[in-house]
């Protein structure tokens, strides 16, 4: 039942929302709301082997599809930051005004029910469902609350992703033409035996999906220009988590499926993914726009994801998962500082703003823990994950291994270059505004902050809960 | 040659003879007495080929009504050779080519068809073309699209008269 | 028995506690109380190493691990959050809380003038660092030393930038955090490698266990990736410019980097690591050349610089390029040895420095000080102590380790040998330059700052004496046979976690007489010299010729940036401007404009006109009656859609 | 007569019949050009009932066999009747609006 | 036979009306009354209950697929009628004729869905292509509809013409009418030539390219309303009678035919994909893709297989509902460019809300009918083994559609316009459009709604 709430409850009050005109009830409506998804998800995430966790019901049985959703480990992480995340979104920018807030969190509700679809399902095509409910949404919030040039730029990326998921309708209706009982279950779909042909081909139909999602170069491009378009909260959803629906897929799905391509592709893939992880921390570190910046930074964070994903090593799939969730929480601290001072300040370029230490010393200690994650410095929960992922690919081809830990250095150039840049130094002339930080945005701020630090020194529970994902994946791919 | 055979080369080009002249005439009005040459064209074919019954409501539906219509509209037009619009000469050709391929490549595929071969048309005998033989199947066992044809005469009636009807308002640009 | 050791956490516990207690109420705590918990909290881990340190005595080679919990526990690996007590970071920990204190204390008077809140920000770094040094010498396995590893780079990283408003400085921090960063990364490869060779563990005693078994090959890859790590944290060549520039941060922060923490810690690790170093002869032969490189190359430089901490950075580089000659040469007591004076002798340096730029209002360069001698006896005469014993005279301390390191290079190698004594003999002439320059003669600096000058408080003035005594009889820890029945004391001491010493006891004692007496007389010669020549006549002129490409540390900042920096963010600037706008996302915007391009055009094909239109379908039926009778051919074609 | 006679007359005028649509700018004459081409194939469906009809004759198996070629013949001819009652209508009605009866006259849609 | 000759009788009480009637808006009432009346009967014979007992075994045959395909025929034009009645009122003075018109045109749509006769066959194309002609030319001023009026009837004799040929030469080779009778491989090249003529025609009528030309400029000159009309009902009758002709029977088109239908769609997709992008008019650009789905459908006729014919059922009512809709609101407005959209979703935003949900389902967006069609397609392709290379130049074309159907969606909720001229809705029309959404959406969620009708 657990899963079933988790979709059905940000669903149900997703469109409660739109029918709330007034925007100080629209917006508690929905942090509350938010508040109940994630008591859920923390039930589901304590429980064990219950038999709430899963649930099974007829759907579309002429095609094969099954309502199948359940909850294994990398499921509950992925739910429990989905879930954690909202709530604090929706805290951390309570004063931000939009126009239309119903429909704003209306929207956002509705993506969060996507994405913990796309989280629980265990059918294919439900997943597909899934897939494209949580983009939808994410397109809506894009175009009518973003930037300037948010209605092309958003257009390129709604286009983009859709015609990487229509690619993967393909690979799905190929796949599920290709079990004996024409079935979408995942049980079925790990005993495909495809030629290696055929195989390889599908694997490229799911995997180019999957790689614009996360995403990998040289499929990346809609990304940086989206996020910085993007207005921020929706911002924190897309990098927080919806760039992990990639990641997650190829775990969930890609790699039971279609292991022997996977192995056969797994140096292209990884080759591809470390470029990009270099490629993209060059280009970070050449910005001048916060957003941007960090955006490059997390497409160079996904490509080690996206290599370590293929190396067949249990320590390097926890060291994924563990990540997807790490860096959740990392980036979405990064964006809530970025929307404080874009609000506050009405700027991001790092030419334009300086000395931020001297008028918030608070956020700056705040910002400081983040960029910190966000360089993976030991103690933070990003250094774990990104300790087994390297070592992971370190282990695949030490080559690449060091190649990929180039980008090591090359975050710690970016990062503290934008700390640098935004916190130190003298203040600008020009910026003499007020720096007010809301206290529920520092509140939610210290309470990110303390989970990096607390899942850096004791990651261990959160490793154990993806275990049972890990090693089932690995027998499966042996 | 038999005369059956005169005759039918005799009405093959005629009828060919007049259909070239329908689309190179530069008057309307010789097109259609042109056609009208087919049509009888065809009609002694019908007859050669003891089909009566269609040779006759060929004359009488296609050369009698249909090609009486055709002149009345063009009368009414008063269309004649000077107002007759000319296609550029290159749409001309491309046309012409574009017919002839098409014409050469269903020659080619409809000789090369084997179950054609050794085929004939019986001439000059056989009854099915006869009224009586034609009468009966049409009102028996063809009744159901004989009927639904009549939809289709509703339907053209209809749309003559919504279209034909004169209406008092300047045409919109 | 081991009920200190038992409670090691408590040792990095106590600077945590203080960080977090400092840090977070910075604002609201005073002045005093800040003091008291920033250096209360050391002194607590002082008195607890203390406790084990003379444990550690009776441990054996069985050293007390102490595992805490499961840090990161994943099929194919598993690795506790453990530390490991024995006699080597049990010496260290003494080394770093105990100067650590006394750095601490010194600090309450050096720092008094910041404002609350700063103040208690930089305590709290200050226990930071600590701790995270304390974490990296107490680690049980190289993640954690990995974890103390950067923290120290963080933490010189926070204290280097501590003068947030100033963008110098900034570069500065950023400088050393990204040089350490690119040292991590190998010693983070090295780490890879080896849990790769061993199956997932990192623990020292199994890693050591299992090393008889790594070929040759890995061991010398193991060794050389840490030993780029150590390059970075140490500052060795080639990644040594960081430190120079260190300097930026509060005097006290440097005497703290560069004496009791941070960059001893490549030499902790290698003597950590002994038993692989020991297999990797090519490495070791690596260890020293570039050592000694670095100590001879370093020297140079401070001969013509004329910041007073700047020239102590250069000798922290060259000292410790001293120590990698040791280690290079398999003389690891001898590394520590020297660690350990180097540790008493340089905070005093450093601290004697502060404290002189403490009485002359922030003014570093010593050619605008001199005669400083009778206003600040006390700081004067610790800090002449201090330069005979970084210059190797006995029996002041820095005698004896540089003269173990010594003797051993001169076994090894006779060049090796003869540029190390040289070196000495350079470090005494930059440090007898510094000295007289800063101490000797007539002041330089304007009225108001003689006006000013005046003996730094007692905060300052004891952790100056305490050092001093310990640079002047530190020595006798590890004296030599030659002197003492009961010698190497220290080497006795660390033996259980040194695998092979191959320090020689064969040397007979007449050749060991006359290496120390070589390096004593060529170290006296360069201190008369400079003492006569610059107490007289300052070198205040800019430098010309050689001299000046030395006073520009031979161009090697502006040789790294034209070679690395530059072309790395040219290199940003053209993917990100070419590649990325015109390359990848030119050809997704291209099949966007493609498809509206191909869109005109075949809209074109929608002429209006009937004839056309006709004409198109005819051409299209002629063109599709070809292909299914005669298009056979073109199978080929339409099999690639299947 | 052989039936390749037939075909081959009756693709010829079809033919004709096309080259003329392509050819003309006449509404009209384009009219009478596809009534051209029904005609070829009314010629070839009565042919090939004539074909069909042959084997029956002299035997009593199926004596009507082909007479639903002639019959579909009639059909078309009630089609193209009714067709050229529209199709007149509208040339007419175009006629009163534009006074021409060229069908590249209007072409106002395109693109 | 219920359909038919009620949808004949229907049409003549149409004309009656239109004679003894004077209020204008009695007739779509009327009409609507019919059209109910009709779907029950055509319902009812689904459950073998015919009014007539008329033997027409030799022309018609009834099955579940041809009559489900009636009931979503007629239901569309129901909706139709209901949703654009009074619009239908505004084209014209013969109104109650065009809606006799329209009548004839469902009798045309019954028996293209019921034929075994290549006889029904052509009598039922034209019986749907006459009353087309007129209804296009009905705004006898308007020089567009002149135009496309002429076009349409030029070219469709043409097509007929051609569409004869063929019928013709299968005759030749086979000696009979009869659908069944045509050989399932290939025997002679007069038959291939044959079948491949009427493969031709039937393309035309369902704007297949390269016979697709006729379509924009029809569709855009033609009276909005009746564009609608066209666009549905009658387009997706051409593919029921395109499907039932080709079944299993393709063989006989010769040995190239999968490429031949292949290219067709290919080329259908790029066309109506590729131009629609272009174009500036919504009207027009709906006409262009009309042709893109029509490349979509043809997916049915190249896979031929119970996952087609249900995917073709699915298609025809997820497209038809969609389109009406939008044409529904498209015929209330003044500017049909994309500006005209413009701030739509300010002044009227349930409309706007519907209008995006119509356009999400033509763009094939899960959780809407048109993605379950569009799946059907695919998944029927797929279940052929091969050309995997078609489904995915059918996947990226379909991913270009969603270009130009989002561009509508940006107008309306992205972009700033001024007043919308908008026709005054009733709460009624709202309530149905809101209606039809609905089924788009559950058609989205549980296709089985409709498909289970088949098998039951």
């Amino acid at each position: 039942m657990i899963p079933v709430l988790l979709i059905v409850v940000p669903i149900l009050t997703g469109f409660i929302t739109f029918f709330i005109r007034e925007e100080r009830s629209a917006k508690a409506f929905a942090l509350l709301s938010s508040v109940a998804t994630l008591a859920i998800a923390l039930m589901g995430v304590l429980m064990q082997n219950s038999k709430q966790l899963s649930f099974d019901a007829a759907w579309l049985q002429m095609l094969g599809s099954r309502f199948t959703l359940s909850l294994d480990g990398m499921g509950k992480m992925l739910t429990l930051l989905t879930a954690i995340s909202f709530p604090i979104i929706f805290a951390s920018t309570y004063n931000n005004k939009y126009k239309n807030p119903n429909a704003f969190y209306g929207l956002m509700l509705l993506s969060q029910a996507g994405l913990l679809g796309v989280f629980c399902s265990f059918d294919l095509l439900l997943f597909y469902f899934f897939w494209e409910l949580a983009l939808i949404p994410a397109y809506f919030l894009c175009s009518k609350w973003g930037g300037e040039k948010r209605i092309p730029v958003t257009f390129k990326f709604f286009i983009y992703t859709f015609a990487g998921s229509l690619l993967m309708l393909v690979g799905i209706l190929y796949v599920n033409f290709r079990t004996p009982e024409h079935s979408f279950a995942i049980s079925s779909l790990r005993n495909l035996n495809l030629g290696v042909k055929e195989e390889n081909f599908i694997f490229w139909l799911f995997f180019i999906a999957f790689a614009i999602k996360m995403p990998i170069f040289p499929f990346h491009t809609w990304q940086p220009d989206t996020y910085e378009q993007a207005p921020t909260a929706v911002t924190m959803v897309l990098s927080g988590v919806m760039v992990k629906m990639g990641v997650f897929a190829v775990i969930r799905w890609l790699l039971p499926m279609f292991p022997d391509a996977s192995y056969r592709m797994a140096d292209i893939v990884m080759i591809l993914a470390v470029i990009g992880m270099i490629y993209a921390s060059l280009i970070a570190i050449q910005q001048d726009d916060m957003k941007r910046l960090v955006a490059y930074s997390s497409i160079a964070h996904i490509g080690l994801m996206g290599a370590s994903m293929f190396t067949n090593n249990a320590g390097g799939i926890q060291g994924v998962i563990f990540q997807m969730f790490a860096h959740g929480i990392n980036v979405l601290g990064l964006w809530i500082v970025v929307d404080v001072i874009e609000q506050q300040l009405g700027t991001r370029k790092f030419s334009q703003l300086g000395g931020l230490a001297q008028k918030a010393p608070t956020l700056a200690i705040l910002f400081v823990v983040m960029a910190l994650a966000n360089v993976a410095l030991p103690l933070t929960n990003s250094f774990i994950g990104e300790f087994l992922m390297f070592n992971s690919v370190f282990g695949h081809n030490p080559w690449l291994g060091a190649a990929a830990c180039i980008s090591i250095i090359l975050a710690a150039v970016y990062t503290l270059w934008m700390v640098q840049k935004i916190f130190y130094g003298e203040v600008r002339e020009a910026e003499s505004r007020e720096l007010k930080v809301p206290v529920n945005t520092q509140l939610m701020l210290v309470i990110l902050a303390v989970m990096v630090i607390a899942f850096g020194v004791y990651p261990q529970p959160m490793i154990n809960l993806t275990s049972d994902t890990v090693s089932k994946l690995i027998a499966q791919i042996k | 040659m038999s005369t059956t055979e005169i005759l039918f080369w005799f009405l093959s080009v005629l009828a060919l003879v007049g259909a070239t002249m329908v689309l190179i005439s530069r008057n309307p009005i010789h097109s259609i007495l042109w056609l009208i040459v087919v049509f009888f064209a065809i009609s002694g074919h019908y007859i050669l080929l003891n089909a009566q019954f269609l040779a006759i409501v060929n004359l009488i539906v296609y050369a009698g009504a249909i090609m009486v219509l055709f002149l009345f509209v063009v009368m009414l037009m008063n269309l004649n050779s000077d107002t007759e619009p000319q296609k550029n000469n290159w749409m001309k050709i491309a046309g012409a080519i574009s017919g002839g391929c098409l014409l050469l490549i269903m020659i080619d595929v409809v000789s090369g068809s084997s179950d054609m071969q050794n085929k004939t048309a019986i001439v000059k005998e056989g009854n099915i073309g006869l009224i009586k033989v034609l009468g009966k199947v049409l009102f028996t066992d063809y009744v159901v699209p004989f009927e639904i044809s009549s939809v289709l005469f509703l339907s053209a009636m209809v749309g003559a008269v919504v279209i034909g009807k004169k209406e008092k308002e300047t045409p919109n640009p | 028995m081991n009920q200190f050791s038992n409670l090691v956490y408590l040792v990095p516990l106590f600077p945590l506690i203080g960080f977090l207690i400092n840090g977070l109420g910075r604002k609201s705590l005073s002045k005093p109380l800040i003091s008291l918990i920033g250096c209360g909290v050391i002194l607590v881990s002082f008195a607890v190493s203390v406790g084990i340190f003379f444990e550690a005595r009776h441990f054996g080679n069985t050293p007390v691990i102490v595992n805490l919990f499961d840090f990161i526990k994943v099929p194919g690996f598993d690795i506790p959050f453990g530390f490991q007590v024995d006699q080597l970071s049990s010496l260290f920990l003494l080394i770093i809380t105990g100067v650590g204190f006394l750095i601490h204390v010194y600090s309450t008077a050096y720092m008094h003038e910041e404002a609350t809140q700063h103040y208690g920000r930089y305590f709290s770094y200050l226990n930071l660092f600590v701790f995270s040094m304390l974490l990296l010498v107490l680690g049980a396995n190289y993640l954690i030393m990995f974890i103390g590893w950067e923290g120290v780079g963080l933490c010189s990283y926070l204290l280097i930038g501590y003068w947030f408003k100033n963008n110098n400085y900034n570069y500065a921090a950023r400088k050393a955090f990204i040089m350490n960063r690119i040292g991590d990364v190998g010693f983070l490869l090295g780490i890879f490698w080896i849990l790769s060779k061993t199956g997932g563990t990192l623990t020292y005693s199994q890693v050591f266990a299992q090393a008889s078994s790594f070929s040759t090959f890995d061991v010398t890859a193991i060794t050389m990736l840490l030993f780029i790590g150590a390059m970075g944290k140490s500052a060795q060549i080639p990644l040594y410019t960081w430190l120079p520039d260190a300097m930026a941060g509060p005097t006290p922060v440097s005497a703290l980097i560069h004496a009791a923490t941070m960059v001893t810690a490549g030499i902790y690790m290698i003597v950590r690591s002994n038993v692989l170093y020991t297999m990797a002869p090519a490495t070791q032969t690596v260890v020293a050349i570039i050592g000694l490189a670095t100590a001879f190359f370093a020297a140079t430089i401070a001969i013509k610089q004329n910041d007073i901490k700047k020239v102590l950075a250069y000798s922290t580089v060259s000292q410790l390029g001293y120590m990698f000659l040791g280690l290079g040469v398999g003389a690891y007591t001898g590394a520590v040895f020297h660690v350990m004076t180097h540790a008493f002798f340089k905070a005093l340096l450093f601290l004697g420095a502060g404290s002189v730029i403490h009485a002359m209002q922030n003014q570093q360069d010593i050619r605008y000080m001199g005669g400083i001698k009778k206003y600040m006896p006390v700081t004067h005469i610790t800090f002449l102590l201090a330069c005979l014993a970084i210059s190797g005279i006995p029996p002041f301390s820095g005698f004896f380790s540089k003269d173990e390191i010594l003797a051993a290079a001169y076994e090894h190698n006779l060049i090796l040998w003869v540029i190390g004594v040289i070196t000495a003999g350079l470090t005494a002439f930059y440090m007898f330059r510094l000295y007289a320059m800063t101490f000797l003669g007539r002041f330089r600096g304007t009225h108001e700052q003689e006006h000013h000058l005046h003996e730094s408080p007692s905060a300052m003035t004891i952790p100056l004496i305490v050092l001093a005594i310990l640079s002047v009889v530190g020595g006798f820890a590890g004296i030599p046979e030659v002197f003492a029945s009961n010698a190497h004391g220290l080497e006795h001491f660390l033996s259980p976690v040194i695998a092979q010493n191959t320090e020689s006891h064969q040397l007979n004692h007449g050749t060991e007489y006359m290496l120390m007496g070589i390096s004593v007389a060529l170290a006296l010669i360069a201190i008369v010299y400079a003492w006569s020549r610059f107490s007289k006549k300052p070198e205040i002129e800019e430098a010309e010729g050689a001299g000046k490409l030395l006073a520009n540390k031979w161009y090697v900042d502006e040789l790294y940036d034209t070679v690395i920096s530059k072309p790395l963010l040219a290199s940003g600037n053209v993917l990100k401007n070419v590649v990325e706008k015109s390359g990848i996302d030119g050809i997704v915007n291209g099949v966007g404009r493609g498809i509206q391009y191909a869109g005109r055009q075949i809209r074109l094909m929608q002429s209006g006109q009937v004839g056309n239109y006709i004409l198109l379908m005819v051409l299209s039926m002629v063109l599709m009656i070809l292909l299914v009778f005669y298009g056979n051919n073109l199978n080929p074609i339409f099999n690639m859609f299947k | 007569m052989p039936i390749q006679y037939y075909i081959t007359l009756s693709i010829v005028l079809f033919c004709i019949g096309i080259v003329g649509v392509l050819t003309r700018r006449n509404a009209i004459i384009i009219f009478m050009c596809i009534e051209l081409m029904l005609n070829a194939v009314n010629l070839l469906l009565v042919a090939f009932s004539k074909m069909h009809n042959a084997g029956a004759v002299g035997s009593d198996a199926n004596p009507t066999a082909g007479v639903d070629g002639q019959l579909f013949v009639f059909f078309i001819m009630v089609v193209a009747a009714a067709e050229v009652s529209v199709g007149l209508s509208i040339i007419v009605m175009m006629y009163r609006n534009t006074h021409s009866v060229d069908v590249n006259f209007l072409n106002r849609l395109k693109n | 036979m219920n359909t038919i000759i009620l949808s004949a009788i229907f049409g003549v009480v149409m004309m009656f009306t239109g004679i003894f009637v004077e209020n204008k808006s009695a007739y779509r009432h009327i009409a609507a009354i019919a059209l109910l009346l009709l779907l029950g009967f055509n319902i009812a014979e689904s459950g073998h209950y015919n009014i007539f007992k008329i033997d027409t075994g030799y022309f018609l045959h009834f099955e579940k697929f041809g009559l489900l395909f009636n009931s979503v025929c007629i239901f569309s034009t129901l909706i139709y009628v209901l949703l654009s009645g009074r619009d239908i009122e505004k084209v014209g003075k013969n109104v109650a004729e065009s809606f006799a018109l329209i009548f004839f045109v469902l009798c045309g749509v019954g028996i293209s869905t019921s034929y075994t006769n290549l006889l029904m066959l052509f009598l039922g194309i034209e019986i749907i292509s006459i009353p087309l002609y007129i209804l296009t030319g009905s705004e006898k001023r308007n020089l567009k509809g002149n135009e496309a009026s002429l076009k349409y009837f030029l070219m469709g004799s043409f097509s007929t013409g051609i569409m004869l040929m063929g019928i013709a030469m299968l005759y030749g080779s086979g000696g009979s009418f009869l659908v069944e009778k045509l050989s399932v491989a290939r025997l002679s090249y007069l038959e291939a030539l044959g079948m491949l003529l009427i493969f031709f025609a039937l393309s035309f009528k369902v704007s297949v390219a390269p016979f697709h030309f006729w379509t924009p400029d029809v569709y855009d000159g033609a009276p909005t309303v009746f564009t609608s009309f066209m666009a549905t009902v009658v387009k997706v009758a051409g593919f029921a009678a395109f499907i039932r002709l080709f079944e299993s029977r393709y063989g006989s088109m010769g040995g190239q035919t999968e490429h031949l239908i292949a290219l067709a769609i290919i080329l259908t997709l790029a066309f109506g994909n590729l131009t629609a992008v272009f174009q500036q008019s919504v009207k027009r650009m709906l006409a262009y893709s009309s042709i893109a789905q029509a490349g979509f459908m043809m997916f049915a006729l190249f896979a031929v297989n119970d996952t087609a014919k249900e995917g073709l059922l699915l298609y025809a009512a997820a497209y038809s509902l969609a389109t009406i809709g939008i044409f529904a609101v498209l015929a209330k407005m003044d500017d049909m460019t994309f500006e005209g959209f413009n701030g739509l979703a300010k002044s009227q935003p349930l409309i706007a809300a519907l209008v995006a949900i119509f356009l999400l389902s033509l763009a094939g967006i899960p959780l809407t009918a048109g993605f379950f069609a569009k799946y059907y397609m695919l998944s029927a392709i797929v279940k052929t083994g091969s050309y995997l290379g078609l489904v995915i130049i059918g996947v990226l074309f379909a991913a270009i559609s969603a270009y130009y159907y989002f561009k509508v969606i940006q107008a309306m909720y992205f972009k700033e316009g001024e007043e919308i001229a908008f026709a005054p809705v009733t709460l009624t029309f709202k309530y149905l459009l809101l209606g039809v959404a609905v089924v788009i959406v559950v058609l989205g969620i549980y296709p089985n709604a409709l498909l289970s009708l088949l098998y039951f």
